[in-house]
């Protein structure tokens, strides 16, 4: 097993800090009206993206989906481009034509926040492929919803990964919602991990609201991927803290009765109390993270609202590489 | 009139039919508790039940196919795909299933369904959640295409089509539901296959659909003032096609301008044309004139967004354009 | 468990001959050049199609495949409308226009073959919503093969009926081959039986060669299903004899390899050794059901040659049911 | 020069590029052992194995989507879709993912991938194994769409799709496999967008693509007799679309038909009428013909099928009905 350093136990605190800002400030932007579009946040869920993603280097891939913020952020991508993205500027990621949905950086290996439900699991089956043919050691990581777990493209994407023994690690971010439906009436299995089962790969249930626990099943995983052993189904059981989308209240369909009692594990407070009593954190160093997080959130809002909008003729750029 | 909201006049639809046919059901996603994503199931839930208005798991093929499968045995579901875009998803099940097996099978199949969806572009949705892919399924043969443009026809169309004993895929708008418009109280059905002159003119013809109607109607005041008269029509459902009231209308006025938010490029539009520039070629004047999308996919800024959708000036410019080609 | 009497053995047995009988009428009219299009042979998989719809009424529903003569027969289908349709004449189930891959008659419950792999398991799904909606206590079979069991339309379709316990049973015919492609190569899985527990459902092993085993099966899920208890996910192995159309010799990828071992098994031989043995059949009974079978299906043949073509102007009608 | 099949020349064109970049790569339903469906990857397993030659599971999704997922890390990717109809099952991954990536990631994304597929009528295949659905992939902006009518095109085209930095959508057609054609022995490639002139004439344009071409050709020697006159224009890429040659064909000409398998309404022709109703307009002497499928399901009967398919003689009349008209 592969154990949780200091060092990684930091970053991952850090991370999820940097996630947890980022989302509660774009949730201030958009309710300010100053980002169009719409926004899917994923306070509640960043020890999933910061555990996984503390395995990763730049060449390993992800795709993630339209919750797709933190992890983006736990896979490298900064502040600035991504607000940018958000306030369409052609500074950001996708020069303004991607917004939230559609965040990606090649270069970072982030092929992409998706705006189809279960869009890129088929995807990272293929980058998992093509790493493989190009004979190099890295991983891609796939991340998507419970919901996601009953499209037709997830049982393609695994199965095809399965049976070819691709290095790619599929994390379920099991937040019993599926939009406005409750888990349970969108499936009748208990565990999503169960589904592993159908395509005889390792199925993992890993507490999602425990940064440990997550970093060292994605390890395992990674691990057990990267030795040419074949892609493992990880559930990560945890909750979305907001509705849906920003301005969903979640009152609707139940999400108030449930994420009460989810409020109290939030892994930020948790996981510093964890570090804190560990003496790998105090308070102190605690603010001084919020501190240069936030410092760089505010550079980065101000450095995307200054940034220059996309011009007309941009519209009809990088539809073709060549015409 | 009483007016009420586009998204209004498909709960009065829905409701209706609901009403009135016991084998009427919904399902979709989100359709149930939240009333759709758009909101236009709110209310049925408490009114008809869970195993009426069904929440579906994000299952798109699941979800058509299920539709088609209950129609088989006898029922008329009205499916909801949440966004058009998604069709993608479910394309097989629609075109390859649904559309043929009453002709594969010989003419022995109830395929009495609809598939409500919303299209279009206008609120920073970007490239997965802005298309407008009607031409899609007016190729295919075996399906009926249904394209409201305001509450009275979302209202009537939608009756029609839940009594249709065809597959209908019907496209809303998802700027339209927000726009109120006046819907008769008593019941009224709309049929498909008509047509509507939504403003007389002798100079020349727009044919607009869905969102387009709104903004040619709007340029078309506007150049009125300039003393340019423009018929309108919504053929609003593009299969089958009132062609006559199209060619008439061309015969009268001698030119042809369409406009639809959907890209340009084999888009419906093309059909339109190519059926003036075959039928009533005698009667053009000008050029044929289409004002559409450009050539990309829909990006999320709202500047580019609605650099790249047509609007009113796209309209007006257009039919100017028109006037000095003579 | 639901017993297999004398008279469903001997039903059992004569749809077997029926369809084996089709199968060799049909591979020799193809290659004598009077059948257009291609076919696609059940021989070697009738105690499937016959074990299971042995349990079926004119209500309970099927859906099929693109090898869908067996279940046609099985159901209920006559030779006589079957023919026609390959003859691709105007007495046929469809008129002509659907073919070997569509023949489908709601009427007696066949909603149709289905030339898209895995096409039907969705619509089989949604009939079984239907049937629940419209308070009828029936059932529908979906039949499918191990290749479709990759198909994203098989996840969806399960999954959905799992949900909503509809009263379907899905009957996968795993034959070992998705056209050229062993099923090894396909997916990773052992059994696709184990498919089930990703719904959630009970998942079921049964020889395809046995017939009574496949009844016995076949029953314990369709009574499951009728009481409102949801579907089953029934894996027959099983074998095509032949290649995987009418004109593959199977030699290229392996199958006249495996097949060999699977002939010894063939259900008419075997289970007409059984009936024997319980004095159910005598050689004399066997050879009228087969001297029937024959009177009956070149009767059929000669029907469906003497029958007209359809009218230039039936390609354009059924397209819609008012226009 | 050597004449060899266009099935041959489909896999020349794979050996070529697969021996020349070895990031190229194939993967579809039994192309190893079987060599394809229609016997386009015959032989290429034994030359570069079973990783770059790559039988897939029954999962049309996944097909595309590890076509994407590898491209986008750096590979060439040659998808095979066993057949056209089949497209629909995977038609959100080419048209939500494969065609948009690029777009929505603001230009930074390795989108070389090539979808092979084959459509058309002619074997009674019925309703779900011969369609022709060029005209959805078309509209489609991101994609490019070649369609080739010839060996030697499918060559060359072949070669230059898998060059090509975008994704190409390459249909071929299931009767053009078994026919010969001149083939250079020599390295040719075919510049996408480039549209071809298969025969001169001066009274009237035809612009036919895939199986079209040749049964043109036909009618058009036959028409020479009466002293008619066509040209024949090829496109070979739907888009990009080489509108130059078409539309100095139409200005020289002054007549127009336009002639595919695909059903007509809303199929690619009518994207061609509208071009030249608008482009050329002021050259056409007559109404624009369209010689396309009737629109219906395509039925299994061999004698509905030839009926509903448009053939020769269906372009002969079609050129016959356009010069009465004047
Ligand atoms: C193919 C497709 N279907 C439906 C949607 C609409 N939609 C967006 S997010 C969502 C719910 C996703 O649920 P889940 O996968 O559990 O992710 P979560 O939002 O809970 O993170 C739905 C239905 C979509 N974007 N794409
Ligand atoms: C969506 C789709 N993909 C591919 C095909 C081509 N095809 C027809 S049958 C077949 C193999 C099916 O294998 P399986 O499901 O195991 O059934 P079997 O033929 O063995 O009975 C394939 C790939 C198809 N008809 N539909
Ligand atoms: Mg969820
Ligand atoms: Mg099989």
């Amino acid at each position: 097993m592969i154990r949780l350093t200091k060092a990684k136990a930091l970053w991952i605190y850090e991370t999820m800090v940097r996630i947890r800002r980022f989302e509660e400030r774009s949730i201030e932007l958009f309710q300010a009206g100053e980002l169009p579009g719409f926004l899917h946040a994923y306070i509640g869920e960043e020890a999933v993206a910061a555990g996984v993603c503390a395995h990763l280097t730049p060449k390993d891939q992800i795709t993630s989906t339209h919750r797709g913020h933190g992890h983006m952020i736990a896979k490298g991508l900064h502040y600035k481009g991504m607000f940018a993205e958000l306030y369409a500027r052609a500074t950001g990621y996708c020069k303004g034509k991607g917004g939230s949905m559609h965040i990606a950086d090649q270069d970072l290996g982030a092929l992409g926040a998706n705006g189809i439900v279960g869009g890129g699991i088929p995807i990272a089956a293929g980058a998992a492929l093509g790493l493989k043919l190009k004979g190099e050691n890295h991983v891609v990581v796939s991340f998507f919803g419970d919901g996601a777990s009953n499209e037709g493209a997830f049982h393609e994407g695994i199965n095809i990964a399965a049976t070819w023994k691709l290095p790619a690690v599929f994390v379920c971010e099991n937040n019993g919602f599926a939009e406005s439906t409750p888990r349970a009436t969108h499936q009748a299995v208990q565990d999503i991990a169960d589904r592993a089962k159908a395509y005889g790969i390792p199925g993992i249930v890993v507490d999602g609201m425990d940064p440990q626990a997550v970093f060292e099943a994605a390890g395992e995983a990674i691990a057990h991927a990267r030795k040419g052993r074949g892609p493992t189904l990880i559930e990560a059981k945890t909750m979305r803290f907001l509705g849906h989308y920003v301005g969903d209240p979640g009152t609707a369909y139940g999400h108030d009765k449930e994420v009460g009692k989810w409020l109290k594990r939030d892994p930020l407070i948790t996981f510093a109390e964890t570090l804190e009593k560990k003496k790998w954190l105090s308070k102190k160093s605690i603010d001084a993270i919020h501190e240069k997080v936030n410092k760089e959130m505010e550079e980065a809002i101000e450095f995307a609202r200054k940034s220059p909008e996309p011009e007309l003729d941009d519209a009809m750029t990088d539809i073709y590489a060549t015409v | 009139m009483r007016e009420i909201l586009y998204r209004e006049a498909i709960i009065e639809a829905l409701d209706e039919e609901m009403a009135r046919d016991d084998s009427v059901f919904l399902l979709g996603e989100d359709i149930a508790e939240f009333g759709g994503s758009y909101k236009t199931t709110v209310g049925l839930l408490d009114k008809y039940g869970a195993e009426r208005v069904r929440n579906t798991p994000i299952s798109e093929q699941g979800i058509i196919g299920a539709a088609l499968g209950a129609a088989l045995v006898g029922m008329r579901p009205v499916a909801e795909l949440m966004y058009i875009d998604f069709s993608a998803v479910a394309m097989d099940q629609i075109v390859n299933q649904v559309a043929k097996v009453r002709y594969m099978f010989g003419g022995k199949a109830n395929t009495s369904l609809v598939i409500r969806t919303q299209g279009g572009a206008g609120r920073s949705s970007a490239a997965q959640h802005a298309q407008s892919l009607e031409a899609w399924f007016v190729h295919v043969p075996g399906l009926k295409v249904v394209m409201p443009s305001s509450a009275r026809d979302a209202k009537g169309l939608l009756k029609a089509s839940i009594r249709d004993d065809d597959p209908v895929f019907f496209i809303e708008h998802k700027l339209l539901y927000l726009e109120k418009g006046a819907v008769p109280e008593e019941e009224e059905i709309i049929p498909i296959g008509v047509a509507e002159v939504k403003r007389e003119g002798g100079d020349l013809t727009i044919v607009a659909t869905s969102s387009m109607v709104g903004k040619s109607l709007a340029a078309a005041e506007e150049l009125e003032k300039e003393g340019v008269s423009c018929e309108i029509i919504d053929p609003r459902t593009l299969f089958p096609l009132d062609t006559e009231t199209i060619l008439a209308s061309i015969r009268k006025t001698g030119r042809l301008l369409i406009t639809h938010e959907a890209v340009q490029r084999c888009g419906w539009g093309a059909e339109i044309a190519a059926l003036a520039a075959k039928d009533a070629f005698d009667y053009l004047d000008a050029p044929i004139e289409r004002v559409c999308a450009k050539e990309t996919p829909v990006p999320f800024s709202p500047k580019l967004e609605s650099y790249v959708i047509p609007g009113k000036d796209d309209v007006i410019a257009g039919v100017r354009g028109m006037l000095e080609t003579v």
